[in-house]
């Protein structure tokens, strides 16, 4: 279909939503990324049972840990969708790079560029 | 060439004029319609709902007198005596008993190997042949007709061949092409006027035909076009009267196809006896960009 | 609705379907009840209760007194779309054909009597003089329909019935849509003997 | 082969499949994991059939395309299996063990070998037609694939289109090809092969409603088709998923589905029923709904006919939670709103009375026919054909044909849905394997490695090739730019561009260089791992370098496809993805994939007809099978069947097949025998047992395990059971009739889903309608005079069971609908027994005597709960075992190695059981035939160091793989292992590890992307 979507958006293969830890979350957003969001399949459609629920939980525990360090938790995102469905990928990858664009760059850069 | 040709009942009372329209068309288009000698009544409708082997004796004395004298096609105007018609003929080939039992009592003997054709077919097969598209002058823009088959045309009481589609026939619409005319496509095609219950059973008829009206008129049709002499006198005589019932303006003039088929052939209206519809056509038709 | 308890007794059901499938040619017994008979039958709306289904229904459960006298069996214009459309080719205006044949034939009081003089004075007209005379048959259909009345006095409806025709009759004088011509046809005893053949051999049956 | 091998019968191991649908896909994948060549031949450009234009698919809601698009990849990839595609079979000569088929392919127009499947071609060419695969609802072009993920991609060219076929000129395709594919001389081809069997799954054809023109489709725009209405829903399809009328694309709300269209029509269209509809618009209702919540479905049936394993559950959560409104009344004609395009449907409702309702969209479930040539195509198999043109196939075998050695499988033996199609498609493997089982492994190409090199020692070499894919990715992305980066990116040695990739030419340079450059990782920057890994990591492998050293960047679909319009960023964005891959390889160390031994033994639960079925389909392949059975004998609930519908009798069936288990050499029954241990993993099990009446213990090393515990007849206490005499089961009746006739019968009343379809059991039963059907028969061939009457709430004699319906009412039979809160009042006083019930026609209450109330008692599922508890496998509320993949796996358990079959998975047929089981014989010859099983290497690892025995993978992992061993640390059993990573994220201790995706191939990633970021 080729849909268009924000070419900031990068993607990182897992073999499913279970597998995705905290610290790779936190390790994005201390390497400097603005933004971190999970896609995985349809509640209920995992491959592997659940590990989709697994990773809301994860995202969950992200995002406390980032507002806690300021960061800010709605910096992370989980989503779920069915991979035949473009149109929704699309979307929430649009829906995603504008709520970070609206919250500005990752404040760890921001302190970094001040103290530079 | 030559064609048996067995009129009805109607054609030869109420609806002459269809009688007068189909012999000029048919004279231009080179075929020779030979009535059917001393042809009876087929029963209509009324011989399923009195007697069985009536509905099908009846039909079966004009099958043979056509046979007996060596046509092998009969063109029937009315649907209702071309279904008639037809099925008898099928019921026969399915009962041989009965019809030697039949044929005992006949001059002419029925073998039931003629062709039964509606005007529809026998008008299609020359459109197919190109006939039409020679002897018509005028293409006839500006009309806006839906085409009613009624019930009869296309749904018969026994399994016999349907040369149309059943539900949404579609041989006038290829006529009307041919002479320049295109048919709007609508809900109430091949829905029943009444038929006889305009005589025995008024209210449900208008009712009936009121539905097949309004649909016309929504379409925006500004004529009915019809094959069927019931259909056309029912639409046309009581016309204002289901109108007035169910408040509906508007007036639509029921032609036969014939009518416009002549017209295009440059026959004048009055030969073909357009006058003689209750609601009016031939405002509508003098009217027509005669390009 | 009140809902009385009917008892099914096979019996009786099996006589009327029986008949009624020999004499229609309709195998009633297919069908499923998926009324589609209903949904597309034009006088659907006029006969009240009953439609196509339910007039099969009846005579499948041997309801012989509703089964034979109904609106439907009067109101149907045998257009042939129940019966066309029906998944097991059930013609139901073929069944309304022998139920008004049974009623005649059980002299039962018909719910429409303009319909049975109808269609009994146009067939009367055609064998009789191998055509219908419209005429003719117009005449002799109007006194049919009005001989209960005259006969009871009742002039009005009599009057109402043979204005409305009068002005269909002048309308269609003036459109020269009516006929005065009479025609007959030479042949037409050929019919009538048939008629009587028939007649007796239904009678040995 | 022996020295008289001239005069013995050949038997070759080859199967030809004929059909390229999910049935025919799971029969080629059974047979060519089972040590047998497969050749598939399939008429249109791709395989997929018609499960590739479904959008989601009931009961579960999948997405049709996710499900079916990795089993094409398995098709396409698999060394045994040849596909052939726009291929029809034109003869067949030669018998079972040895046909000779001759194959013709039609003309493609396109060198498959140089076709990359780029689509460059596709994208320019000006002739745009009408799709057949999007239903007429969207163009594709002159040259085109089915769809985009079609397999193989090799474009076709349709001649009848082609500008330059039909006018001399145009050529644009070949113009664009970078790969010079086109091939105007193209004559076709045709060949012969030989094979020992074939299997024909062609499919069915859809009805066309066109033909029957009162339904208004063809004529009213917003009158659409059911397979339409799956595009319409289709994310892929032609509105992107959002649900519009075809007229005028408005977004509708009143949505009408009008069933059995073209099926259960003898009078106009076809007689039996199509099976799937009732459910397909169920879905599809849910689905739209779903899609837009403002729709507003209503759908127009006669029964529904929610006859498979928890469809009911299904229905009924549409009813009352997405509020789908089910309106029994067919529809005579849809009349078009003038001025609208809204449609008119009329309607008689549950009171009789007529309504006329306006719908924005009306949806025609229309069913499955035969295909236009089915006589011919039969004659080319010589397989005989029924009455309405389905393959003639033996009640106590489905897939067989009148022909020895030709079998069918898939909605072309009768309509069906998926699972059943797929478990039909391993049930004709089955019965190919028992035929060919001496030829298995003759025909078979076995993969031939050179040694792995060891690189332990080697400095880190990376290659990189950057793909053109034609001019996918090079019309935006700056491929020329990111190979030079890529040059300069750590450990990289080479780098470099290709035309494309994946071509065969590419593909032996790429091996080249490695040597050339003594390269030991390899990063591809291209197109979808999905589809494309398997290949690469193969290249790697005949080079001798361990293939999961190896690293795709999708810059294809992630840049050039999906930023096309911002080509610097796309550049910039694989330049990452690249630096990404390459930080990857890097981190990656070699992996081996273990190898276990089978052990080619099967241990079969129940001695049932399937269980008998499943001991026999393998035990006639060679392996050695024990048949456990709790009761003294064999047979389970069929033996109190006399015969089945058809007439086939079940008694001496049954009996036969007795003989046949207690007299193999290779089964060994054992009765009165309990399941008391279990444990092991596929391949490997033991199974510990109490056998009686002596109760002495064994204990049985298998490969696999086959489950066919069957269910029983419920006992009702409903409607006087077991109060009045009179009142017996269906199952009863039949036996009442067989010891006393039906001379007594004077009048005889069924009732219908007693015990099913309530609130305690809410499923169909699936087998007692045509149960009651099958016994008031059988009175009515004893003694025509009986009046019987049925009481049901859905009649469900699905497929070509609908002609035994017909038949029933046609002798008279009489059937009233109740409501299951309106059932039937049965009374016993005075020595009558008295049933009432309502009629819905009339609307009339009515009363009848019976001789007989037979009561349709439903299926229960047989206690299970110690068996289950002690293998450790999951079952529905009701009892029933629940298999791995309620679409794509109906036969096998979540745990690997074992499966189900009969009436243990779900209600069902005698022949279905069979079926079910001959399936399950496929699925475990998939292991027995094999030495030794390769398992994955990506599992995960413990480290026995950091755990701390905190238990909590034990309890995360969805499979109850990791187990707290003998020195109290956790311990992952690779074998059992699915390599999901769960584990591996929640352990806090981090002593989890999973192969492959180790936490520092994963976050080197991170880093590489966010390089110089802050
Ligand atoms: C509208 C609709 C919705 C449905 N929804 C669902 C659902 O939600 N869930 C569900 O379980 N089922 C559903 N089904 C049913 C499901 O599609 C079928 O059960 C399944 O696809 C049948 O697979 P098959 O392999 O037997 O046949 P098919 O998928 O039809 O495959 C047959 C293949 O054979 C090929 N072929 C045909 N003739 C020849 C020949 N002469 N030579 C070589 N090859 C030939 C065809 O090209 C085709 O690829 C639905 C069906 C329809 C129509
Ligand atoms: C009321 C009713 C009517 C039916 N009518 C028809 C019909 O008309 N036509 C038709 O085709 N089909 C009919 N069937 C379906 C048919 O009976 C089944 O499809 C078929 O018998 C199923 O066979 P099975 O081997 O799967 O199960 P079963 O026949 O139930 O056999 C299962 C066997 O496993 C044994 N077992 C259970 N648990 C264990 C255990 N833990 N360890 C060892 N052994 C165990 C049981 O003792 C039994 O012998 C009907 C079914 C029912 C319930
Ligand atoms: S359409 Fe036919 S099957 Fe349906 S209810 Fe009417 S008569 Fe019965
Ligand atoms: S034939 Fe009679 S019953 Fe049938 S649809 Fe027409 S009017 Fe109704
Ligand atoms: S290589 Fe690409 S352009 Fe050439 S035929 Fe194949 S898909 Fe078309
Ligand atoms: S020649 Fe032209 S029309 Fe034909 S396939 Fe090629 S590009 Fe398309
Ligand atoms: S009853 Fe059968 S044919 Fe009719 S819609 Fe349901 S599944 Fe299809
Ligand atoms: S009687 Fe049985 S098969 Fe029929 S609907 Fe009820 S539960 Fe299902
Ligand atoms: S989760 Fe980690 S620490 Fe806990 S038991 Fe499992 S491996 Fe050991
Ligand atoms: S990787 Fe998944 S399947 Fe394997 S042990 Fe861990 S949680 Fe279980």
């Amino acid at each position: 279909m080729r849909l268009q979507y924000p070419a900031n958006v990068k993607i990182i293969r897992l073999p499913c939503t279970g597998k995705i830890d905290l610290i790779h979350i936190l390790r994005a957003f201390e390497k400097g990324a603005d933004g971190v969001y999970v896609v995985g399949c349809l509640e209920g459609g995992c491959h592997y049972i659940g590990g989709n629920l697994r990773a809301r939980k994860r995202v969950e525990q992200a995002r406390k840990i980032l507002d806690l360090t300021g960061i800010g938790g709605e910096r992370v995102q989980m989503y779920n969708l069915s991979a035949s469905d473009g149109p929704l990928f699309v979307q929430y990858a649009i829906e995603m790079n504008e709520k970070i664009l609206e919250l500005g760059p990752n404040p760890i850069k921001l302190k970094k560029d001040a103290a530079a | 060439m030559e064609m048996a040709y067995y009129p009805g009942c109607t054609l030869h009372a109420s609806s002459s004029l269809y009688d007068v329209q189909i012999r000029l068309i048919f004279e231009k288009l080179g075929i020779n319609l030979k009535e059917i000698d001393d042809w009876n009544c087929c029963g209509a409708t009324s011989a399923g709902k009195v007697d069985d082997f009536l509905a099908v004796a009846m039909p079966a004395r004009n099958i043979g007198i056509a046979e007996a004298a060596g046509f092998s096609e009969v063109m029937i105007p009315c649907s209702s005596c071309y279904s008639r018609t037809l099925v008898a003929k099928h019921h026969l080939i399915d009962n041989p008993a009965l019809k030697e039992q039949i044929n005992e009592e006949l001059s002419g003997k029925i073998q039931g190997h003629i062709k039964v054709s509606s005007i529809l077919e026998v008008l299609l097969a020359r459109v197919a042949s190109g006939d039409i598209d020679e002897i018509t002058g005028k293409k006839l823009k500006g009309l806006k007709p839906v085409c009613y088959y009624g019930c009869l045309q296309t749904r018969f009481p026994y399994n016999v061949p349907v040369p149309d589609d059943v539900e949404n026939p579609q041989g006038m619409e290829t006529i009307l092409k041919v002479i320049g005319v295109k048919a709007l496509d609508w809900s109430y095609k091949t829905d029943c006027c009444g038929a006889s219950a305009s005589i025995n059973d008024e209210d449900t008829a208008m009712n009936l035909m009121a539905r097949i009206m309004k649909d016309a008129v929504a379409r925006g049709a500004n004529c009915m076009v019809v094959t069927c002499p019931m259909c056309q006198l029912n639409m046309d005589v009581y016309q204002d009267k289901f109108c007035e019932a169910h408040n509906i303006a508007e007036r639509l003039p029921v032609f036969f196809i014939t009518e416009l088929i002549g017209l295009a052939m440059d026959i004048s209206l009055s030969e073909l006896q357009v006058d003689r519809h209750f609601i009016d056509g031939v405002a509508l038709l003098k009217g027509l960009d005669p390009a | 609705m009140t809902v009385s308890v009917n008892e099914f007794i096979p019996e009786t059901a099996n006589t009327l379907i029986e008949e009624v499938m020999e004499r229609s040619g309709q195998n009633l017994l297919s069908c499923y009840q998926c009324r589609r008979c209903a949904a597309g039958c034009p006088v659907a709306e006029e006969t009240g209760y009953v439609t196509p289904d339910r007039l099969i229904r009846m005579i499948m459960l041997g309801d012989y007194e509703n089964a034979l006298n109904n609106p439907l069996v009067w109101k149907c214009v045998s257009c042939y779309t129940c019966g066309t459309r029906c998944p097991n080719g059930i013609h139901t205006a073929r069944i309304t054909e022998t139920m008004k044949k049974l009623a005649k034939e059980n002299h039962l009081q018909p719910e429409r009597l303009k319909v049975v003089n109808f269609h009994g004075t146009f067939i009367n007209s055609g064998i009789r003089w191998g055509r219908v005379n419209e005429m003719e048959f117009m005449g002799l259909y109007e006194l049919k329909n009005t001989f209960p009345d005259i006969n009871q006095f009742n002039f009005k409806p009599v009057i109402e019935e043979l204005k409305t025709q009068a002005r269909l009759a002048k309308a269609m004088l003036k459109k020269k849509r009516l006929h005065f011509g009479f025609e007959l046809v030479k042949g037409r005893r050929e019919i009538k003997k048939l008629y009587k053949k028939i007649k007796k051999l239904r009678k040995k049956l | 082969m022996t020295e008289n091998a001239s005069t013995k019968k050949i038997m070759r191991g080859a199967v030809m499949v004929v059909g390229g649908g999910i049935g025919a896909m799971q029969a080629c994948l059974d047979l060519a994991d089972s040590g047998f060549k497969v050749h598939m031949v399939q008429k249109d450009s791709s395989i997929g059939g018609t499960m590739v234009m479904l959008d989601k698919t009931f009961p579960t809601g999948d997405c049709s395309m996710c499900m079916i698009s990795p089993k094409m990849v398995d098709v396409g990839k698999h060394r045994n299996i040849d596909m052939h595609t726009l291929a029809e079979v034109v003869s067949v000569s030669g018998e079972p063990g040895d046909f000779t088929v001759k194959v013709r392919l039609k003309p493609r127009y396109v060198d498959p070998e140089k076709c990359t499947g780029c689509g460059t071609c596709e994208e320019k060419c000006p002739k745009k037609v009408d799709s057949e695969f999007e239903q007429g609802l969207s163009v594709r072009k002159a040259i085109f694939s089915l769809f985009p993920q079609a397999l193989p991609n090799t474009r076709a060219i349709d001649r009848q289109n082609c500008i330059y076929f039909q006018k001399g000129r145009c050529k644009v395709c070949e113009k664009v090809c970078k790969a010079d594919a086109i091939n105007w001389e193209d004559t076709g081809e045709e060949f012969e092969l030989n094979v020992g069997a074939i299997i024909l799954s062609p499919g069915l054809n859809r009805y066309d409603p066109e033909v029957r023109q009162e339904l208004g489709f063809g004529r009213w725009p917003n009158v659409v088709t059911s397979i339409q209405f799956e595009r319409i829903l289709s994310a892929s399809g032609p509105y992107q998923g959002t649900v519009m009328r075809p007229g005028d694309k408005k977004h509708p709300e009143k949505i009408a589905w009008i069933q059995c269209v073209g099926s259960r029509d003898s009078n106009n269209a076809n007689p039996w029923c199509s099976s799937v509809c009732c459910m397909y618009a169920t879905k599809q209702a849910v689905v739209a709904k779903e899609h837009d919540s403002s729709i507003d479905p209503t759908i127009f049936y006669m029964d529904i006919r929610a006859f498979g394993k928890d469809f009911d559950k299904y229905v009924n959560r549409a009813k009352d939670v997405h509020k789908i409104r089910y309106q029994r009344a067919m529809i005579s004609a849809v009349r078009e709103e003038p001025g609208t395009s809204n449609l008119i449907l009329r309607y008689a409702d549950e009171f009789g009375e007529l309504k006329d309702e306006i719908f924005d969209m009306v949806v025609l479930s229309i069913g499955f026919e035969p295909h236009a040539d089915a006589e011919e195509f039969a004659k080319i198999f010589g397989i005989a054909l029924n009455d309405h043109r389905f393959p003639a196939t033996p009640p106590f075998n489905p897939v067989e044909t009148t022909r020895p050695g030709v079998y069918v499988t898939g909605i072309y033996q009768g309509p069906k849905d998926i699972p059943e199609t797929v478990m039909q498609g391993s049930a004709v493997a089955g019965t190919t394997m028992a035929l060919l089982s001496e030829a298995r492994g003759t025909e078979v190409v076995v993969k031939e490695l050179p040694p792995q090199r060891e690189i332990a020692d080697e400095e880190i070499r990376i290659g990189v090739f950057v793909c053109h894919c034609g001019i996918n990715i090079a019309s935006v992305v700056d491929v020329a730019a990111v190979k030079e980066y890529a040059g300069t990116l750590p450990h990289v040695v080479y780098s470099g561009q290709n035309l494309f990739t994946c071509a065969q030419d590419s593909m032996n340079k790429i091996k080249d260089i490695i040597q050339e450059h003594g390269i030991n990782r390899l990063v591809v920057a291209a197109c979808s791992p999905k589809t494309h890994e398997p290949a690469f990591m193969d290249t790697m492998e005949s080079c001798g370098i361990n293939k999961y050293l190896f690293e795709m960047a999708n810059i294809r679909n992630q840049c050039s496809w999906t930023h096309s319009k911002e080509p610097d960023k796309a550049t910039e964005k694989s330049k990452e993805l690249v630096r990404m891959a390459v930080a990857r390889v890097a981190k990656l160390t070699p992996l081996q994939e273990k190898k276990i031994p089978v052990i080619q033994r099967a241990l079969v639960v129940g001695g049932g007809i399937a269980g008998i079925n499943a001991a026999l389909g393998l035990a006639d392949q060679g392996f050695e099978v024990i048949l456990l059975e709790k009761e003294e004998s064999l047979g389970g609930l069929a033996t109190r069947i006399n015969t089945t519908i058809e007439g086939a009798d079940v008694k001496s069936y049954v009996n036969d097949q007795i003989e046949k288990v207690t007299s193999h050499p290779n089964i060994q029954v054992l009765t009165q025998a309990l399941i008391v241990g279990f444990s092991g993993f596929k391949g490997n099990f033991t199974t510990e047992v109490l056998v009686g009446p002596g109760m002495y213990e064994r204990k049985i090393d298998h490969g696999v395990v086959i489950l066919a515990t069957g269910a029983t007849e419920y006992r009702p206490d409903e409607f006087l059971y077991g109060r009045d005499d009179r009142v017996m089961t269906q199952i009863e009746l039949s036996e009442h009739l067989q010891e006393k006739g039906a001379e007594s019968l004077n009048q005889v009343v069924m009732i219908q889903c007693v015990g099913s379809r309530n609130d305690e059991n809410p499923n169909c039963s699936r087998v007692c309608c045509q149960a009651a059907i099958k016994n008031a028969l059988k009175i009515k061939q004893m003694n025509p005079k009986t009046k019987i009457i049925i009481l049901y709430r859905d009649m469900r004699t699905y497929g070509l069971l609908e002609d035994y319906y017909a038949e029933a009412r046609n002798k008279g039979i009489l059937f009233f609908t109740y409501e299951l809160e309106n059932p039937p009042e049965v009374n016993s006083s005075e020595g009558d027994l008295t049933i009432t019930f309502k009629d819905r026609v009339l609307g009339r209450s009515l009363k009848a005597k019976a001789d007989v109330l037979a009561l349709s008692a439903g299926m229960v599922a047989e206690d299970t709960e110690e068996l289950s508890s002690i293998l450790k496998l999951a079952r529905t509320a009701e009892g029933f075992f629940m298999e791995a993949h309620v679409k794509l796996r109906p036969v096998d358990m979540a745990t690997e190695g074992i499966f189900v079959c009969g009436t243990a998975h779900s209600p069902k047929l005698i022949s279905e059981s069979i079926s079910q089981s001959l399936a399950a014989t496929a699925r475990a010859t998939t292991f027995l035939s094999q030495s030794h099983l390769t398992l994955s290497a990506v599992t995960a690892r413990v480290d026995p160091e950091k755990c701390a025995s905190c238990l909590i993978c034990v309890r995360s992992c969805p499979y109850e793989v990791p187990k707290i061993n003998a020195e109290g640390v956790s311990e992952i059993d690779e074998a059992l292992c699915h390599g999901c990573g769960v584990c591996a994220a929640e352990c806090p201790a981090k002593a989890i590890d999973l192969n492959w995706y180790e936490d520092d191939q994963i976050m080197c990633k991170v880093d590489a992307l966010l390089e110089g970021a802050l």
